[in-house]
């Protein structure tokens, strides 16, 4: 079959034509969940008309899609900076796990300061706790050429664990009955929010990130240095750039930036520690950071997108579609929007070679 | 004289993406043949014999192999029909022995049986009088061992049809003249062979018959013995090269670059440069002489402070760098040429621009506070097109896909508009085509006038002869003599490289 | 301790270690292919589950094992097709199969809930090894899929070091388009591979369903897929090593539950962090020790090959 | 809402934590739904699974009282700031918390005494145990799994003093090879009956494989381990959901703090099966119809704590307050509650 097709790549300019590719594969998504829907007693239309409306439908929906890009697009853009530099960050799970913890402890031990003072102060402290987590895997990385995906990977388990910890130990509310949360905060540690609604300034403060890290990825003498060592790290030896420090400074920005996304989840959402308190926006980030090929801009939109899928998720259980499908849906669209970047990238032909005129041909 | 034809290529046609890099191509070989193959680089040589290879599909056009059409739609299909290409990189698994790569894919049994196998391409390599040690790693191996073992492996799987690509450009004069025995006695045997290559004297050597490439297009095909050199560079770049003019250099004797009793250990932590003195003068070229991988890479990159040295000191204009740092030597005045030109020099998937100011992105030309100046870096970056002729479609492109000769325009251009006081030029020309290492080395030489210390490290000793005020020969890392061009001869130095003696 | 705790510990290390070990040996062919596939997790779970309504159905337990292989390797093929045909991100493929994987497990396993599995694999000891003094109960006193697996090990190694595909393989891995130039079908060494990667995950999940706590329960393999992908590089690519790695694991996993009957008072939470911990201080060892830059990992990992690109 | 036709139903959800498919807690409480759309046919029930107990929660609850659900049950403990706030904005909506202690006009919590038929389930393994060692598999210290594993152990002190309960933690509630292999260090430990506060069936099935007696939870395990298994305390949270939809509806409803024992049937001991000797199961008759016919309950004195302390004073009982933050073992049993 392959044998008759011709693929080339192309470079395509042309960004209608990308848009349209990429539109095409979540059609074919839902036309495939369409059919799997069908199969398994569910009416198509309905389960895409909760979905969207859902997500997207009311000023409350977008609301809470916005409240869940917060968290994705931070740690997006977390991850983004690692990437950049070929470092396989995957740990931004527990880096967020990290960053809670750290503004988690800053809150609860000076709840009486003021706002202004008491919420940078969180951040700058959920930032280190995320760069303290990455840079145990940079330093092993950049000393040792340990991988990093399976360091980070073992450091998300381990911030998990050390918030279960925290949360049944030293940090469990007295007044709590003993159950494993910390006390709230004080309201001086909440983000504050928009109106009546749940979103609160951390997406002011994720916006300002992408902008940020997108001058410093592509404007920057330190975004050139960590593109050209994560296209080559002999050649940015050769051209005189420090490379170890690079790797774990990098990590560590990555990381802490991670840790902010932790820092806004429980300020500005839960308002205080509790076990789990992220439900993966780690992983999430990576998918986020990949679809949107680690451009800091276009990670706003597709975290904006991927929260919508999460939110509407949900809304279609309320339709009686079980946990199950609606994670399959999730699924479904995320490998055709992946399999449609193939046609960004590559043009596919039938090989003409094989139906023009001709005599007797000879082939493997 | 009817001879038996084994390839005909008729009216071939490639394009990536919307440029046609082959366009109406004719080709022929036949048995018994060793056909040139001529062409600047990018004139798309590479292609046409891809497509012979089944690696490319061809847009237009149509191809006969043993008389017969044939849709080559992956190599393997093109190995069936008795076509065996050794690539311009050599498409060799690193971590694999000679004889696992030879029997690659080919054998049918379900279990590999190691003894036997290395014994059956042990006899195999006899016969062909190709000698490799069949249990070695490639990894091991220097270039000229890689080769034999392609060549063996386009053998073993029964190819007539043989295609190297620039096979001589990383070869010593010696190892050249091995190639070329054993590929005047396959042609014996009835194989056609095809030989890509740049060096002028290699195809008047060699050649039966010459197709010249120009621009993707063909420009005829002759008989060897009916042409001279300069009718072929006529036909490849429509003019002849002028001589190339020796201007008077700034005759100082200052010392530029000083090796003192250098040692340094290589990859795996063996000796690979032992206690070696020379020094560069400024305003002079000194070239090194050795074959490849007796410690030339090493001393490189010692220099440039990329590897550690052992014993000794090296100094750039009277001060050590032994405790430097690559950046600090590079601000010390050195340039650098390194041997691989993209896994060292160039980012491939960066485009120009960022690859021009890769080693002064810090500096205040190209950088405003935190910020670098990537418009006015851009418009250097065109001048820099300008002036060194640089072919480059989009300015914004990834330079990945550029010809040989482009990229290292863009190297030496990066590293000569340093003004630097040292320059490392480290086989400059491998793999371009004549016009472009003229060009080179009218560049080489304009450093040296311009007071520029230049170690000129090359494995082609008629080059070294040309462009060198002094030669140091060297063999095992060791310093075999120091010696002036016009006072010794290419055999000289040859037998200094080969075996250490002073003759 | 005495010496019948030590064993009965080592024992259950052995148990705990087998789903991680199959699934591990997977992952290990599959990346020797080039291709790294982080939806172990959720090959696995379709495994547990489909072998388990294999069992169910048919009674029989070795229906439920071949099924869960089946299954395990079928739905790989998504990741194969994405990956090597449509040459999409390999981490992003796999991190979407795990979360597909997820849903359609419990999709699949609605009806399954509550149900004991009417059929299971049990322990069976070997006539003569097992009454070899210590090591006997320890390894030749549990049930067939651990013999199994102890099998596969040895099958996998023969396949990676002594076989002709294996040096395609190897080659496919490492330089795939050497591999393309003599002849080798760069894809379709990948696609086998992936898939084999797919079936022994599955073969993991279904350790979990049929033997090691027979029943289905959504989520059930709780994070293990993730374990199995770190073993690989722990182990360096090599079978044997994955074997001690998957054994060390899966006794530092129990190791926590066995320290509190013995009165240890250490948080258990830390003991639980102690696996992860241990492999990223191995790895660092590792690497430290052997100062090279990528160990043993196949040249192109991760990397999609496509015979045009420069 | 009085403007509702007679035909349209009365609309009712739950949120669960787990996955319906994990046979434990949100299994049980998917069974108590079961049972109440059983009951009242007119009546319709959403549910939605799986919901993490950080942010999600409370758009979740938010988007079913939008979707004019009447009553909102959240069947997790995490959930309790979420509903408080959700609560708070949908005045009308009834919200029902399990096992939180906050309350509002319109929000209530509920939750089972739990601790009374794992009392009983001691007794049971008291009498079958020989070597009088007992493993206890625990999920977490809070103070639920605590209060348990302590009148578990009361139960078995009370017929045999010489039983000692060992206890091991597991820090997952969910992972069924884990909770299995903590049983089975248990047993290597010389236990000889197991029992849990576990939502998986794994440490029912190590006791089996190794010729041990079990005791489940939160729904009947019989058939994860038939040769094991005696009993189970178990939820049965049906009868709960019917009398407070109706009394919701009725108008009749008004918030509290439910905590139901045996005598309210929300929890239960499951039956018992023929491994359990006919004496022991009329001992377990008798020491149930103390628990629900008289004022007598598990924690009442004398109880001493591990170190020997006297904790509960001759005749005195615990408050509620002080069961809802229980955080210490009685004697007797074997382990630490960890920091
Ligand atoms: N895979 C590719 N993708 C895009 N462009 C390519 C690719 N391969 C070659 N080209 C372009 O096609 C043209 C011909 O390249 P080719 O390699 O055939 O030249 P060549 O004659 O072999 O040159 P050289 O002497 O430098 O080896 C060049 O302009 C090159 O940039
Ligand atoms: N390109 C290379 N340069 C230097 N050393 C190499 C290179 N490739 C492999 N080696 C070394 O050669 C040895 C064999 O490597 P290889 O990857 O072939 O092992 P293998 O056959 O996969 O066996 P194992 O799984 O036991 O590592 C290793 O010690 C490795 O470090
Ligand atoms: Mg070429
Ligand atoms: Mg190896």
């Amino acid at each position: 079959m392959q044998k008759y097709l011709k693929v080339e790549k192309r470079n395509m300019n042309n960004q209608y034509g990308m848009f349209a590719i990429r539109i095409g594969g979540i059609f074919v998504a839902l036309v495939l969940g369409a059919i799997f829907l069908i199969f398994s007693g569910h009416a198509p239309i309905d389960v895409y008309v909760t979905m969207i409306d859902g997500a997207f439908g009311s000023a409350y929906g977008v609301n809470e899609t916005i409240v869940k890009t917060i968290p994705l697009l931070i740690a997006a853009l977390g991850v983004s900076i690692a990437f950049r530099m070929k470092l396989w960050n995957i740990g931004a799970e527990g880096q967020i796990y990290a960053g809670g913890i750290m503004a988690s402890g800053v809150a609860l031990s000076f709840g009486d300061l003021p706002s202004l003072l008491l919420i940078p102060m969180m951040m700058i402290a959920a930032f280190l706790g995320g760069a303290l987590w990455a840079c145990v895997p940079g330093i092993a990385r950049s000393f040792w050429g340990t991988n990093e995906t399976i360091t980070t990977l073992m450091m998300n388990y381990v911030g998990i664990l050390w918030v279960d910890y925290l949360v049944f130990g030293p940090w469990k509310d007295p007044k709590g009955y003993n159950f494993p949360i910390t006390a709230e905060f004080s309201p001086s540690a909440f983000l504050p929010t928009f109106g009546g609604t749940r979103v609160h300034i951390g997406i002011v403060i994720a916006i300002l990130c992408s902008f940020v890290i997108y001058i410093l990825l592509n404007k920057t003498v330190w975004g050139y240095e960590i593109r050209v060592a994560g296209e080559n790290s002999d050649v940015a030896k050769y051209a005189g750039m420090n490379v170890t420090k690079n790797i774990i400074l990098t990590l560590m920005v990555s990381g802490g930036i991670a840790g902010i996304a932790g820092m806004t989840e429980v300020s500005g959402v839960i308002h205080r520690l509790q076990s789990n308190f992220s439900p993966g926006y780690g992983y999430s980030a990576i998918i986020i950071a990949w679809l949107a090929r680690l451009n800091p801009i276009a990670a706003i939109f597709v975290s904006f997108l991927f929260g919508g899928l999460i939110v509407g998720g949900y809304a279609v259980q309320t339709s009686g579609l079980p946990a199950s499908v609606a994670l399959m849906l999730q699924g479904l669209i995320l490998f055709c929007v992946l399999g449609a970047e193939f046609f960004t990238g590559y043009r596919v032909s039938i090989d003409k070679r094989f139906f023009s005129k001709g005599e007797a041909k000879i082939n493997g | 004289m009817k001879e038996k034809r084994l390839v005909s290529m008729k009216g071939i046609g490639k394009k990536f993406g919307d440029k046609w890099v082959n366009e109406q191509v004719e080709f022929e070989l036949r048995a018994g043949e060793i056909h040139a193959l001529l062409g600047e680089n990018g004139a798309g040589k590479s292609t046409l014999m891809n497509i012979l290879a089944g690696v490319y599909k061809q847009d237009a056009g149509q191809l006969l192999l043993h008389g017969k059409e044939a849709i080559l739609t992956s190599p393997k299909d093109a190995i069936q029909n008795g076509v065996g290409m050794i690539h311009q990189h050599f498409k060799l698994v690193e971590n694999l022995t000679a004889s696992e790569n030879i029997i690659l894919g080919y054998k049918k049994t379900f279990f590999l049986n190691r003894k036997n196998i290395s014994e059956e391409i042990l006899k195999f390599s006899q016969k062909y009088g190709l000698s490799i040690n069949p249990n070695d790693y490639v990894y091991h191996m220097s270039v000229g061992e890689k080769q034999r073992i392609e060549i063996l492996k386009a053998l073993y799987r029964g190819a007539d049809i043989l295609i190297l690509d620039e096979p001589t450009a990383v070869l010593t004069p010696q190892e050249t003249k091995e190639l070329f025995d054993i590929l005047r006695k396959m042609a014996d045997r009835g194989c056609g062979i095809v030989i890509i290559t740049h060096k002028m004297k290699e195809v008047m050597e060699i050649a039966d018959r010459i197709t010249v490439l120009r621009k993707g297009r063909k420009e005829g095909t002759v008989l060897k013995r009916e042409v001279d050199e300069q009718r072929l560079t006529e036909m490849m770049i429509g003019k002849y090269a002028s001589e190339r003019k020796m201007k008077d250099r700034q005759v100082t004797n200052e010392v530029g670059l000083e090796i003192e009793n250098v040692t340094i250990k290589n990859d795996k932590g063996f000796v690979a440069v032992e206690n070696m003195s020379f020094d560069v003068k400024k305003g002079e070229i000194v070239g090194i002489a050795g074959i490849s991988g007796n410690g030339q890479k090493e001393l490189a990159e010692a220099i440039a402070g990329l590897r550690e040295i052992e014993k000794g000191n090296i100094k750039i204009d009277h001060e050590g760098i032994k405790e430097k740092n690559p950046r600090q030597i590079i601000d010390m005045g050195l340039s650098y040429v390194p041997e691989d030109r993209m896994g060292m020099g160039l980012v491939g998937n960066m485009d120009i621009t960022d690859n021009l100011i890769l080693k002064d992105y810090r500096k205040k030309k190209a950088r405003k506070g935190i910020f670098i100046q990537k418009k006015k870096v851009r418009e250097n970056a065109k001048d820099v097109i300008d002036q060194f002729e640089i072919k480059i479609e989009n300015i914004d492109a990834p330079i990945r896909t550029l010809s040989g000769g482009n990229l290292q325009k863009i190297l030496l251009g990066r590293e000569i508009l340093e003004d630097p006081k040292v320059l490392i030029a480290a086989y400059p020309v491998r793999g371009l085509d004549i016009a472009t290492t003229e060009a080179v080395y009218d560049l080489l030489l304009e450093q040296r006038n311009r007071g520029c210390a230049v170690l000129f490290i090359s494995e082609d000793l008629d080059y070294i002869m040309q462009l060198s005020d002094r030669i140091v020969a060297i063999e095992g890392g060791k310093v075999a003599g120091i010696v002036k061009p016009d006072e010794t001869t290419v055999e000289e130095i040859g037998m200094m490289m080969l075996d250490g003696q002073v003759g | 301790m005495d010496n019948a705790i030590i064993i009965s510990t080592l024992s259950a290390a052995v148990i705990a270690g087998t789903p991680i070990l199959y699934a591990a040996l997977g992952e290990i062919i599959c990346e020797k292919s080039g291709n790294l596939n982080l939806g172990v997790e959720g090959m696995m779970l379709i495994g547990a589950v489909c072998g388990f309504k294999a069992a169910v159905l048919s009674n029989n337990p070795w229906v439920g094992f071949l099924v869960a292989m089946l299954a395990g390797g079928l739905f790989s093929l998504i990741h194969a097709f994405l990956t090597i045909t449509l040459k999409s991100s390999q981490v992003v493929s796999g991190l979407a199969l795990t979360i597909f994987g997820t849903g359609l497990s419990s999709f699949i396993g609605k009806s399954m809930i509550g149900i004991p599995a009417p059929v299971k694999f049990s322990k069976v000891a070997i006539p003569i090894l097992s009454k070899i003094p210590f090591i006997g109960t320890i390894l030749f006193h549990q049930d067939v899929l651990v013999y199994i697996s102890y099998m596969m090990i040895v099958a996998v190694w023969i396949y990676l070091y002594k076989t002709n595909m294996g040096l395609k393989l190897k080659a496919v891995g490492e330089n795939p388009a050497a591999a393309d130039a003599v002849g080798i079908y760069v894809s379709k060494i990948q696609y086998i591979h992936v898939f084999i990667g797919g079936v022994f995950a599955g073969a993991g999940g279904a350790y979990l369903s049929l033997a090691y706590s027979p029943a289905w329960l959504e989520n059930m393999t709780a994070g293990r897929g993730w374990i199995a992908v770190s073993l690989v590089i722990f182990a360096l690519w090599n079978p044997v090593r994955a074997l001690v790695g998957s054994y060390i694991f899966g006794g530092l996993d129990i190791l926590g539950y066995r320290a509190q009957t013995l009165g240890i008072t250490v948080s258990p939470i830390f003991m639980k962090m102690i696996p992860y911990l241990f492999t990223m201080g191995v790895l660092i060892f590792i690497s430290a020790k052997k100062g090279n830059r990528n160990i043993a990992a196949p040249g192109a990992l991760g990397v999609s090959y496509s015979r045009e690109e420069r | 809402d009085e403007s509702k036709t007679e035909d349209e139903k009365y609309k009712v959800a739950f949120i669960y934590v787990g996955p319906v498919g994990d046979a434990g807690w949100s299994y049980s409480h998917d069974a108590g739904k079961e049972y109440l759309l059983k009951e009242m046919p007119d009546v319709e029930a959403t549910y939605i699974e799986s919901v993490p107990e950080g942010s999600d929660s409370e758009r979740v609850l938010t988007e079913l009282a939008e979707k004019g659900n009447q009553i909102i049950f959240a069947t997790s403990f995490g959930y309790m700031d979420s509903v408080m706030n959700v609560a708070k904005k949908y005045p009308d909506v009834t919200f029902i918390h399990c096992s939180g202690y906050k309350t509002d006009k319109n929000v209530a919590t509920y939750f089972g005494r739990m601790y009374q038929p794992r009392y009983l389930s001691g007794v049971v393994a008291a009498k079958k145990t020989a070597s009088n060692v007992i493993g206890y598999v625990a999920a977490y210290p809070i103070p639920e799994v605590i209060r348990g594993i302590n009148a578990f152990t009361l139960g078995a002190k009370s017929v045999n003093p010489d039983a000692v309960v060992k206890v091991v933690w597991t820090n997952t509630w969910y992972d069924p090879a884990k909770e299995k292999e903590a049983a089975k260090s248990l047993l290597d430990a010389g236990a000889d009956v197991i029992t849990q506060h576990q939502d998986t069936p794994g440490p029912q099935q190590a006791a089996q494989e190794q010729n041990a007696f079990s005791i489940g939870y939160n729904t009947d395990m019989s058939q994860f381990a038939p040769e094991a298994y005696l009993t189970a305390p178990v939820w049965n949270w049906g009868p709960y959901y019917v009398d407070t939809v109706k009394a919701v509806r009725a108008g009749t409803w008004k918030s509290a703090q439910y905590w139901g024992g045996l005598k309210d049937g929300v929890v239960a001991l499951a039956p018992m099966t023929d491994l359990v000797d006919e004496e022991t199961k009329a001992l377990v008759a008798k020491e149930e119809k103390k628990i629900i016919d008289t004022d007598w309950d598990v924690f009442t004195g004398i109880i001493k704590d591990q170190e020997g302390n006297v904790k509960v004073q001759e005749g005195q009982q615990l408050t509620d307050e002080e069961l809802l933050s229980m955080d210490w073992f009685v004697e007797g049993v074997e382990g630490k509650i960890a920091e």
